[in-house]
Formats: structure tokens, C-alpha cells, sequence
């Protein structure tokens, strides 16, 4: 397992960065959102356009021959303007089950527009308030040659704009994955303001038809996989939400080396050093735990405990550091001209995705054999 | 019967004649009358019991009765606060004339500015705001830039003031400013009434990470204001600040008592636990509990300063301690029901979620001023080891 | 419920801060502990002659008409000199369960003995690591008209003074208490040296004979009165703990007063005075949870509630105190010579006994229906 | 084969035949060898190994031959500390001779002391100990009072010096003194050797809360030492001793390398997890897991210093957190145990207890030196706030 970038990573990580820089600047997302939209369009058609849609898919079928932890590092930079993109949605969650569990067919029926970009799809799972992978009571029965999918969605990321959802639902007791066109009769999509003004929607399924091969996979199979690409999403999770981490710690410790009070600078207060240096410690620990997560991304790790490690750990410090943040600054932290609380902001929504640090600690725990002692 | 009992019984009296019994219910957010010029009610209880205040001089009831005050003593005073607390009244407005300046013009304004201010004041016609703040000031008032120069018989103003609650629906302002620049940091300051028609005032909304906000930016660009506007002698600013933030915390406390009700934290703790994922469940249940055990330890540490204090013992320490310990419990509670409720406190606005998590939602990002508005926590801190623990300041 | 002592109340806390101070002092327990003593015996009669160990027993078999607190406010005076006293065992857990549930007979048996101090009980509670009332497995069974008992019991306080036993068993799966004398034939005692050099035994129960009127309840009632003993306990060792806290925090603000380091005073240090100014906050809540406490021993208040509240926040303080006492002390904070580390010492034991801040939590959220909930 | 390979061969092959397997274990508590003097063996094995690599001139590997070092270079030093921890060999004696001082000595001391003294921490012959803190000094060196002054061809040492590992059994000790209490906190101090049986030298081993340990108070009452026996010029001790602390570090690893294992944290947790009380059981595995997240996270760190130095890039700021996290997490590790082990934790010494329990209760109250020692943790965060951060110094 190697913890620094290598070339093509660092070549990748720098491009993203002038992309959103150039083309996604905090300004313009927080313009985005003054509009009441939650994405810019053809912004994602140019990341189409640069392959980025199609990481670590199948070549031939429009895919690009780079590492999954390249979608890690495009969030990341993405993560530092407040920029969405597709990518967790589409690539890593849907095609990545495709990819990992499609027959041949079904991948050359989904994938190629989903590598493109052409397709938007998105993964309907949560039920209840809190993440709950094993809790579904989404139920698919079959009738006749179709499947037939009853139950509501809670919150379905990108669900208003997803064109195709893949459904985790409960199947004769086991876990089953369906794909399906988003608007498929007897499906009610409802539209969901967030916080972080990114775009979400709530789902009700009556009766609605799947046909026969519609069906991904089932049982121990769908499981393995719905926890495969969940523990990849929490990897990328984590990259953006260490990124936005270290840009509010940037930010509030050039405010603390530039501020006045009482005629002196608030970084020389000593409580307020031991609180960054502490804050800065954290930091670099977790900056640790997302680049061993980048390992096993790409294969070289254990992708359960790295991804329980890095994703409980950033949101735990990202959460710290926010809220650091917003004190430090005072009075002007708590208005919305800041950045800062568009930042926080977005750090709740990206802990609560894919299970918050206290549940991935309770994963972390499992799988260290703590529950076993139980 | 005494006299103090006699007229508990006449104020208890009245109040249930006239107070309408829907304003005997805590308000809805924002549905406190802001009383003034542009004065608005949602409802006719709301306005009856307004006006019935008023007449009776109520608004102010220890003022004197020849600026519309309602007379009382200070006996009488506290036995008319007990019965209004008793009966749950709210409060009929909200008004910084009587509480805040008021009471430093009765002290310390001139003849005329009584007879011209109070009367608007004490029957609610008035609005008025606070210019104390300034952007680039924080904690540190006394820094403040605010330029008034003199010009004749008037005061050209310059500068600006921040966390102005409600100037946009003021008619005049309290304001400290800088009548002497080379003066010291204290000494430079005086006190100006100030007409928000006046040209040259600019009022601008702040909106805060919740949403809106009753918080204005106020621009003074060449504003003209009579010298006989300065209330006490020039460079007295400061320490009429300091009688009249005397009065703040009483301010506050009637804004407290009508405070909109937050979320409930243990029933919705309760109503929310069983719908976490089993493996996390325990540990969150932990967690409320610790904040229960926080609150609970903090409620009986009220109760203790309060029976400490009336037994003659010194509680300055614990009283010092009072708003850090609120502040930083409430932002905890927050923290923790936003881990319980997760996905569904997500929502910024909008049907498809729960009403009390929207209500969740918005108060967990109020619950991040509460902590800096009034003193920060630091400052807080700063208080509590240097006045009460005694330690020396600065070592670095 | 009152939060500020009463008149006779203060004069009993006086009363034992004189007799602590001059009798007991800090000085002398040390030395106690130099030459391996667990306590002052003649000390002990004369906390006796005062009267203290009949507290809140009946008048006609001995007792002190006296409310329960003093206790509490005994053992606070002796905490911050770090006594050892015989009345957490001998009078709240053992006499105060016969005072509960004991027959007319069984208390003149033993009540007169015990609040006088002629005789000295100990609780034989505890089996495992973490203080645990409802798992016990040391066995009850019925032979002719006499109990055995069969079992060991890892951790009794003042189990090598005591000459009288309290024992919880387990009889038909229901909990039993019996009272026999500590050397009943069966019984194998062995001392512990621990780190706050207090009496303390392991037991092992082969066979251990008790006579018919050895069983002071069972089922229900046993384990009410169990519950009611242990809470008393806990409110008196929180009251200790509290002591403890104030004890420490004051040594540690002068220090910080007095000590220079590089030309300043340590205490203007902002990063420490931060962390003294939460501390005593923190310190002041568990003030008001052991004043409520102290309430609720003498009959006004929720005892289960506010035992937990008291135990678990002064636990949580105490330890909390005590960590940044020495590491503020610095070099001469791990030194024996400094009294720090025998309080920090008692602070654990204190601690873990009868539950530590953990526990008292897990019992808080299931008196306010949390637990429930889940 | 190049020069490097064939040492490697020869080294290791030596090794392979020289170090008795027994030694090729973590040593028990206090099982190595203090040199010196007095030196003492618990076993056979102990003493071959020891007499072994000091014939072999290995104790100072890279020291010159004629002081009885082993005259390697640079390269061969390296290459024979790697062969030394592929074979797991224990440190053959524990030496502040050979460590600390006898670097500065070549460095920096005169013909005559480098003849006089560098033989003897060479052949293990002489042991020595470092007088540097004061009582009252603490993390401030530089503030040290204990007084050299001259007397003709001597010194006259008063006051005293603590924390000295070992004084009780060292023969010399290298001291920092005040010569001249006019010039500067710096400038005047010097470095003195000190024959410990001279007389007016008293030890005095320090109890710790943990019980004995190997630190000492050092009292000096008008002992002289020989004027030649100071290294360097007057007011040249400051410099010599930052030069020496350099090689702490390096010390330390080594007395790191030969530490008593501790307790493992997660084995035992494992262990005693299943016999706590079932409500706190999960909350005190959640505790565990996120120990157990910290320290993973921590040596991820380690790791990635590491390989990024390697590629060149500045890791001065993460390397200055090391200390700072390591012993604050070891801490937490110790808190969190001591929570589990519960009664059994409780134990001060004796058979009742078991062994692995009674190691866990020493260890806790070891725990807390060390985010004393060598720079309190509140010093680390100063430094990383200072100069990693780069936020200035002193403003309250």
C-alpha cells in the first residue's frame, strides 16, 4: 500500500482542480443555488467529455482505463468549490454494480450511456432517517415474466435529475438490486430541498413493472456487491469531505493570522493555537486514513476497514473543524456571505450519506472482531 | 390585607379580564408585536391585548404616569411580572424604548428628550434599535470606528453598525459613535439618538446560515444628526452603554420567555431512537442520555445559584458560568438529534419533511450564534478564569 | 427538594472537617499506607463514640436520629483527606439493608452490634471486572433447615476487616441476600493490596453452611432493597468524589498561580486558563447533581435518578480533574512525593465501585425511557 | 560483490554466531544491561552478548579504533544496525556514554578527555548519567540555577538535578551548570563531567505514582570538580547541549527498540469485553473501535511521513504531531482499559491479581509521563502552533 499520490494520480488531481476552479468556482455554485438549481448542466457535460464519467469501466463499452480512485480525487477537488458532479451516483454506485454483477447484456444495455454520460442514474436505498444497508423493506414479487416493486425511498441523491434508478429491495427475505428507467409507471418522485442544495428526491413504488431483466442480482450476491460499491462511495465521501476539511482549516487559520481584537491578532490567544494545533493534528490523521482508503480503492488495502476508517474518521474531524470554523470567525461565521456555512453545510449531508463516523465506527468495530467479544 | 396583596389581587384581576386567553399560549416564530410607527398585528386578541396594555400604562409600569408609564413601584412592579408569569401572558411587544434606552433617558437624558422620547416609548409607537455593534469590532465594542463629527449644530455620521436586530423596522436608533478620535478607546465615545428616516441611513437584512434573520447592517453616509441628539455630555458614551447593557439581560429575558418553543429534545430523541440502525442505536442512546444528564445537571445548578443567592451566598462564579454552560449544551443537543434524525434533518425547506425536523434543521444553525452573540464562549471563558478563578491575563 | 445544606447539616460537615483534619489527616493515611495498614482502628471507635456509624438507624437498637446525608457529608471530609472510613460498608449497604428488610429478630441480632461498631459488615457483591448487580452466580441452595452457599465473589470492600458478611446469591434464579459471620467454615479469604491501599478481599464460597435465619430476602424484595442500598452508595461515594475534585482543583489553580515557567506565571497562560475555566464549570454541575443527590437520600427526590446523575457526572469530573491535575502539575504530577496520585488512585477505585460513569449513564437513559425507545 | 555487500555477509554471519538465541528476545522488565562499573548480569547469555560486541568494538561501532570503537564508516554503521534488527538482537547494554555524551566528546572535547573517557563508555566500562532538569526548571531548561563557581583550578558545584535516569548507578555524570549567573539564560551556562563519588554528591531515587522508577534527585553541596573537566569554553554548555540532544532521538529508538512490550490494547480488550455488564458492553466496544481508529490512523501516519520524505517532501509539521498524538493516544488506551478491566484494574500487586492486569495498572499510571516528559504535550502544541502553523507568539 503506498500513501502519496503517483504520477498519473497527481496529473489527474491537478486537472480537476483547474476544472472547477475555472469552470465551477464556489461563486458560481453558490449562483446555482441563488437560482434554486441544484447542478450546471453542460458543466457536466464537459466532465463527460473528459472521460470522467466512464472511470474504471469496461473499455469497450466507453469506459476509461483509469483507477477508481480517480473519482476519489476529482470529488476531492470538486469538494474545495462546493462543485456536484455525477460521478458518485452514476459511476461509482450504479455502474459500478453493473460492472460487477450485470450479465454481459445487461452491461451493454446500461453502460455505455452511463460511461458517456448519456444516462444519469442513481441508487435508491435509504428508507429511514439513518443509513441502513440492512434494513429494507422496499419488497419486489414476481409476476409473470416481470417483477413487480412495492415501497417508498427516503432519499434518493440525485434522484430528481437520475433518468435510471437501481433499486436495493427485499426479495423473498434476501437482499435484490433492480434497474429500471426513472419513470417507470407507478413510480411518484418527489423533489427535496437539502441544505446543501444538492439535488435529492424522495420515491414511492405502486406496483411498478421491471421486466425479467431488470433484475441484477440477488441474495448473497447483491449484497457483496451493494456493500462493495457503498464502502467505495464512503472512500470518495471521505476524499471530498478531508478536502473541504482542510479548506475551512486553511481559511480559519488565515483569518486567526490576519484578525484583530482588543489590539492584538486572535491566532496569538494560545487557547485558540492549542485548539488549530490539535484541530491540526486531526487532520493529518484522517489525511492519512483517505490516502490508505485511495489504496484499497484501486485494490491494494482492505476496502471494508479503510473505508470505515477513512469515512468515520473525516467525518468526524470534518464535523470538528466546521464547527471550529463557524466559532472562530465569530459573528460574520454564522452569515450566509461567508463560505463557511455553505461548507458545513454540505459536510452534514456527506456524513449522513453512505452511514455517519458513529456508524462506521460500529462497522469498524465488527470488523476488527470487537462485536464478535460481544 | 397589605397593600402589596391588594394589588396582586386587583393586577390578577384585570389581567384575566383582559388578557384574551389565546395570547396566554407561547407564540408562534416572529409572533410577538414589534411595536412602533409601522406596528402590524396577525390577530385581534393579539392587537386587543396590546392596546389594552398600553392604556393602562403597562408597557411601562414603572415609569411615571406623566410619560405614559403605568406608575408602580418597584414592589408592585415585580407582583405585576409574577402574575403575568403566572397567567403564562406573553408579552405584548417587544420594545427596546422601554427596555434598553428608556430607562437610561429617565436616568441621564435631558428634560426635553424625556418628554420628547418616553411617552413614544411607553405607549409603543416608536420603534427602536441598538447601533452598539460594528462589522470588524466582535467582541471588542470599544474598538468601534463609527465617526460622528461635529458641524455646527448637528453630527455628520459615518461608518456602520452590524447585528442591528429589527432596523429594518425601527424609526430610530440608540447608537454609540466616535466623537473624538484621539481621545482613548474609551473616552471618544458618545451617544446619539438618531432618526432612521433621516438621508443618508441605509438598511440592509442579514441572512444567516439558518435563512433569514431579524439582523440588519445599517450604513450611515453623511447623516446629519442635531446635536441635541447626544444624550449626556460628550464622551459619557461608554458609560452609558454600560448602565444600559445593565439592563440587557432583563431584555432578554422577557425575549426568552416568549421564546418560540424549541423542539422537544428528549421526545423527539425518544420518537426518533428506534428508527436508527440497530448497531448504532445503543451509542446514540448514550449520547442523549449524557445530554440529559448535562441539562439535568445544569437545570439543578439554577435552582442552586438561586437558593445559594437568596441565602445571602456570593454565586457571581456560577452565574458567570450560566450562558457558556446554555450555549455549548444547546449546540450539543442540536449535534446529536441532527446524528438521530440524519437524512430527514437534511431538508432546507419544503412539504416532504417533517415539520418539527425542518424546525430541527433551521435551529441547529441558530444554535451556532448562541455561542458567539452576547460574549463568546471564549470570551466567556476568558471572564470565568480571570474574574472568577483569579488567574492573571496574558501569558501567551 | 433544598440544594443548600441546613443548619444541622453544616454542622455535622463541620464537625467531621475538624475531626478529618485533625485525627486523619492527609499525613497520616499516607503514612497508613507506608507501613501497609488499610486503616486507623482506634480512629475507627472513635468515629463510633460520635455516633456516625448509627446514623439514620433505629433509635431503640442503637441508632443516630440523623438523616442519611450525613453520611454522604462524612464521607465527603474524609475524601479530602483521603480517610478511610467504616460506614459506606458497614452502615449504608450492610445495616441499611437489614434496616430494610430484615425481621424484628434478625435486626436485634445484628443492628445494635453494627451501629455501634462492634461488629463491621461487608458487601459481597461483585463477581467479575465491572461492577454488575444483576449477574450473580454465586448459588444458593436449601439443605435441611440450613442455606449453602457455593460460589466466589472477586472484589469485597472491607472484606478482610469485616467480621460480618452480606452476601448476594442467586436461590431457585431468583436474588437472595444472607447475612453470616465472615469466618463461617467454607469461607477462603484473601487480602488485596490496591492502588488506594483501602481494605479489600476476594472470597470463595465451598459449601458455606448459613443458618435458617441467615436469609434477610428474596426475588423481589432483594433486589428492590439491593437497588436501594447500592444508590445510597452511590450518592455517598459521589459525594467523596466530589470532594476529591474540589480538593484537586484548588491544589492545581494554585500551583498555576505560584509556578513560573519561562518568566510568566503558569496560570496566565490562556490555553490552561481555558481548560480551568471548563473544569469549573464542569465541576460546578456535579456540585448541584450530588446537592439534589443528598436530597434524595433523606427521603426528597427520584433516589435512582439522581444517584446515577450524581455518580456518573462527579465519576466522569473526577476523572477528568484528576488527569488534568497531574499533567498540569507536570514532572512533579507522577511523583509519589506529590499528594495528586493518591487521590488519583482513590478517584479510580471510587469509580469503578458500585459502577463507574458508564454504567451510571446506561442507567440514567433507562430511568428517562431511552432505552425503551430503542 | 561490492564493499557494503560483503560487510552485510560478514556482520550477519558474526551476528548469527555470536548473539546467544536468548538474546534474540524482547528483554523482560529491566533485563538490560546497565553498563557501567557495576555492572550486573541476570544470565549467561547476557553477559556473552555483552562482552562480545564490546570485544568486537561494536558498543560505539563507529567509533575510532583507538578509543575502542569499531572504526566503521557511516555506511557500515547503518548496514550493521539493520543486520542487528533483522536478527532481532536485544541492545547489548544500555549506555548514555557511548550515546549521548561520548559524540559530543569527539566532537568538542579536548585531547585529554577524549583519552581519558571515550575508552571507558566504549568497553562499557564506565556508566554515565545526564544532568540537565531542575526541580522548578521544568520544560525551561534554560532557566536552571544549580552553580558552578571557580576556585582555583576547580569548580564548586551547589543545588541539584533531577530526573536523572540511573544516577544511583552511574559513575560520572555530564552536567549543565551555571557559571556565570550575570551573563545572559544562555550565555552562562557550562557543561561540567562529574565523578559521582566525589564528595558532597547525594542520589536520591524518585517514587513515581507508579512506583519505583530508574529517575533520581541529584543534590550537589560544595562538590569540586577539576576545571579541566569541563567540556568546551565557559558559557559554551548551551550550544554543547543542543548538540547532544540531537542525539536523543537516536538514544531513545534505542532504548524504544528494548522497551518492555506493553500490554496489547486490543487483545485485552477483546478479552475482557465479554464480561462486562451487558448495558455498557456496546458503549465501551464503540470506545475501543475508536481507539483502535486512532491508532491505525496514527501509524497510516508514520507510514506516510515516511514515504513522503522519501519523495522529498517537507514532513517537518507532521513529524512534529508525533510526539503530541503517540502519547496522548497511549493515554486514552490506558483510560479506556482501565474502564474495562474494572475491579481488576484496581490491583497494586499481589497473587490474587493476574499478571497481565497488574502490568495494565503500572502502565496507566506510567501513561501519564509520558505527555510530561521530554516536552509536555502542552509544549508540543505550542510548537506545532508556532512554527508548523506559524501563528505568533503571546497574545493572551
Amino acid at each position: 500500500m503506498t500513501l502519496i499520490l503517483g504520477e498519473e494520480q497527481r496529473m489527474l488531481q491537478d486537472s480537476a482542480a483547474d476544472f472547477f476552479a475555472s469552470r465551477l468556482p464556489l461563486a458560481a455554485n453558490r449562483a446555482l443555488r441563488d437560482l434554486g438549481l441544484t447542478h450546471d448542466t453542460q458543466a457536466w457535460h464537459e466532465m463527460d467529455e473528459l472521460g470522467w464519467s466512464g472511470i474504471a469501466l469496461p473499455e469497450e463499452l466507453g469506459g476509461l482505463a483509469f483507477p477508481l480512485s480517480g473519482i476519489a480525487l476529482i470529488q476531492a477537488q470538486a469538494g474545495r468549490t462546493l462543485a456536484a458532479t455525477p460521478l458518485l451516483s452514476s459511476n461509482i454506485l450504479c455502474a459500478g454494480t453493473l460492472a460487477l454483477c450485470a450479465s454481459d447484456a445487461q452491461q451493454r444495455d446500461w453502460l455505455p450511456g452511463l460511461a458517456s454520460g448519456k444516462l444519469r442514474a442513481a441508487l435508491a436505498l435509504d428508507e429511514g432517517p439513518r443509513h441502513d444497508p440492512v434494513r429494507i423493506t422496499l419488497a419486489a414479487h414476481r409476476v409473470g415474466d416481470n417483477w413487480l416493486l412495492d415501497g417508498a425511498k427516503a432519499m434518493v441523491m440525485d434522484g430528481t435529475l437520475a433518468d435510471t434508478l437501481l433499486v436495493a429491495a427485499t426479495l423473498d427475505g434476501e437482499t435484490a438490486l433492480f434497474i429500471l428507467p426513472a419513470d417507470s409507471a407507478g413510480i411518484t418522485r418527489t423533489p427535496l430541498a437539502l441544505i446543501d442544495s444538492r439535488d435529492a428526491a424522495r420515491f414511492a413504488f405502486e406496483q411498478v413493472a421491471v421486466a425479467a431483466d431488470g433484475l441484477l442480482a440477488r441474495g448473497n450476491a447483491a449484497e457483496q456487491v451493494l456493500a462493495t460499491v457503498l464502502n467505495r462511495a464512503r472512500i470518495c465521501l471521505a476524499a471530498e469531505m478531508q478536502a473541504i476539511s482542510r479548506v475551512l482549516f486553511d481559511t480559519t487559520l488565515d483569518y486567526l493570522k490576519q484578525r484583530q481584537q482588543y489590539g492584538v491578532l486572535l491566532g496569538s490567544f494560545q487557547a485558540l493555537q492549542h485548539r488549530m494545533a490539535r484541530l491540526f493534528t486531526e487532520l493529518e490523521l484522517a489525511e492519512s486514513c483517505v490516502a490508505a482508503a485511495l489504496s484499497a480503492l484501486d485494490g491494494d488495502g482492505d476496502l471494508a476497514l479503510l473505508a470505515a476508517l477513512a469515512k468515520g474518521k473525516t467525518g468526524e474531524v470534518a464535523l470538528k473543524i466546521a464547527n471550529e470554523a463557524v466559532q472562530l470567525h465569530g459573528g460574520i461565521g454564522v452569515t450566509d456571505e461567508l463560505d463557511i456555512g455553505l461548507y458545513l453545510k454540505r459536510i452534514r449531508v456527506a456524513e449522513a450519506q453512505c452511514g455517519d463516523h458513529i456508524f462506521q465506527r460500529t462497522r469498524y468495530a465488527h470488523l476488527i472482531q470487537l462485536a464478535e467479544a460481544l | 390585607m397589605t397593600k402589596s396583596s391588594t394589588f396582586r389581587l386587583s393586577a390578577r384581576e384585570w389581567l384575566e379580564a383582559n388578557c384574551p386567553p389565546a395570547m396566554r399560549t407561547p407564540p408562534p416564530e416572529g409572533g410577538i408585536v414589534w411595536a412602533g410607527s409601522r406596528v402590524h398585528f396577525d390577530s385581534t386578541e393579539q392587537q386587543q391585548w396590546f392596546e389594552r396594555m398600553r392604556d393602562k400604562g403597562w408597557f411601562a409600569p414603572d415609569w411615571p404616569v406623566e410619560y405614559g408609564g403605568g406608575g408602580l413601584d418597584a414592589s408592585d412592579t415585580r407582583i405585576l411580572e409574577e402574575e403575568l408569569s403566572r397567567l403564562r401572558c406573553r408579552a405584548p411587544m417587544i420594545n427596546l424604548g422601554v427596555w434598553m434606552i428608556g430607562p437610561v433617558l429617565l436616568a441621564s437624558g435631558s428634560a426635553e428628550q424625556k418628554a420628547r422620547h418616553l411617552p413614544g416609548m411607553a405607549r409603543g409607537e416608536v420603534a427602536w434599535c441598538q447601533g452598539f455593534s460594528e462589522p470588524g469590532a466582535g467582541s471588542d465594542l470599544a474598538s468601534l470606528s463609527c465617526r460622528a463629527e461635529r458641524d455646527g449644530d448637528s453630527y455628520v455620521v459615518n461608518g456602520s453598525k452590524i447585528w442591528t436586530s429589527y432596523a429594518d423596522r425601527s424609526d430610530w436608533m440608540y447608537a454609540l459613535v466616535r466623537t473624538d478620535p484621539a481621545a482613548g478607546k474609551h473616552a471618544g465615545i458618545s451617544m446619539l439618538l438618531i432618526d432612521m428616516t433621516t438621508p443618508g441611513v441605509t438598511v440592509k437584512p442579514i441572512d444567516l446560515i439558518s435563512g433569514k434573520s431579524h439582523f440588519c447592517q445599517v450604513f450611515f453616509d453623511n447623516v446629519r444628526v442635531p446635536a441635541e441628539n447626544r444624550v449626556g455630555a460628550e464622551g459619557e458614551g461608554w458609560q452609558l452603554a454600560r448602565d444600559l447593557l445593565g439592563h440587557e439581560r432583563r431584555a432578554m429575558s422577557k425575549f426568552g420567555d416568549n421564546n418560540v418553543p424549541g423542539v422537544d429534545f428528549l421526545a423527539l430523541a425518544r420518537q426518533l431512537l428506534p428508527l436508527a440502525d440497530t448497531a448504532s442505536r445503543p451509542l446514540l442512546a448514550e449520547r442523549v442520555a449524557r445530554a440529559a444528564m448535562d441539562e439535568h445537571a445544569y437545570k439543578l445548578t439554577l435552582q442552586r445559584a438561586h437558593e445559594a443567592g437568596r441565602a445571602g451566598q456570593d454565586v457571581s462564579g456560577l452565574v458567570a458560568s450560566f450562558k457558556y454552560l446554555h450555549s455549548e449544551q444547546n449546540r450539543e443537543r442540536h449535534e446529536l438529534l441532527m446524528a438521530l434524525a440524519g437524512n430527514e434533518a437534511l431538508g432546507w425547506e419544503g412539504d416532504p419533511f417533517d415539520e418539527t425536523l425542518l424546525k430541527l434543521t433551521r435551529q441547529w444553525l441558530n444554535s451556532y450564534t448562541y455561542t458567539i452573540a452576547g460574549g463568546t464562549s471564549e470570551i466567556q471563558l476568558n471572564i470565568l478564569a480571570r474574574r472568577v478563578l483569579g488567574l492573571a491575563a496574558s501569558g501567551g
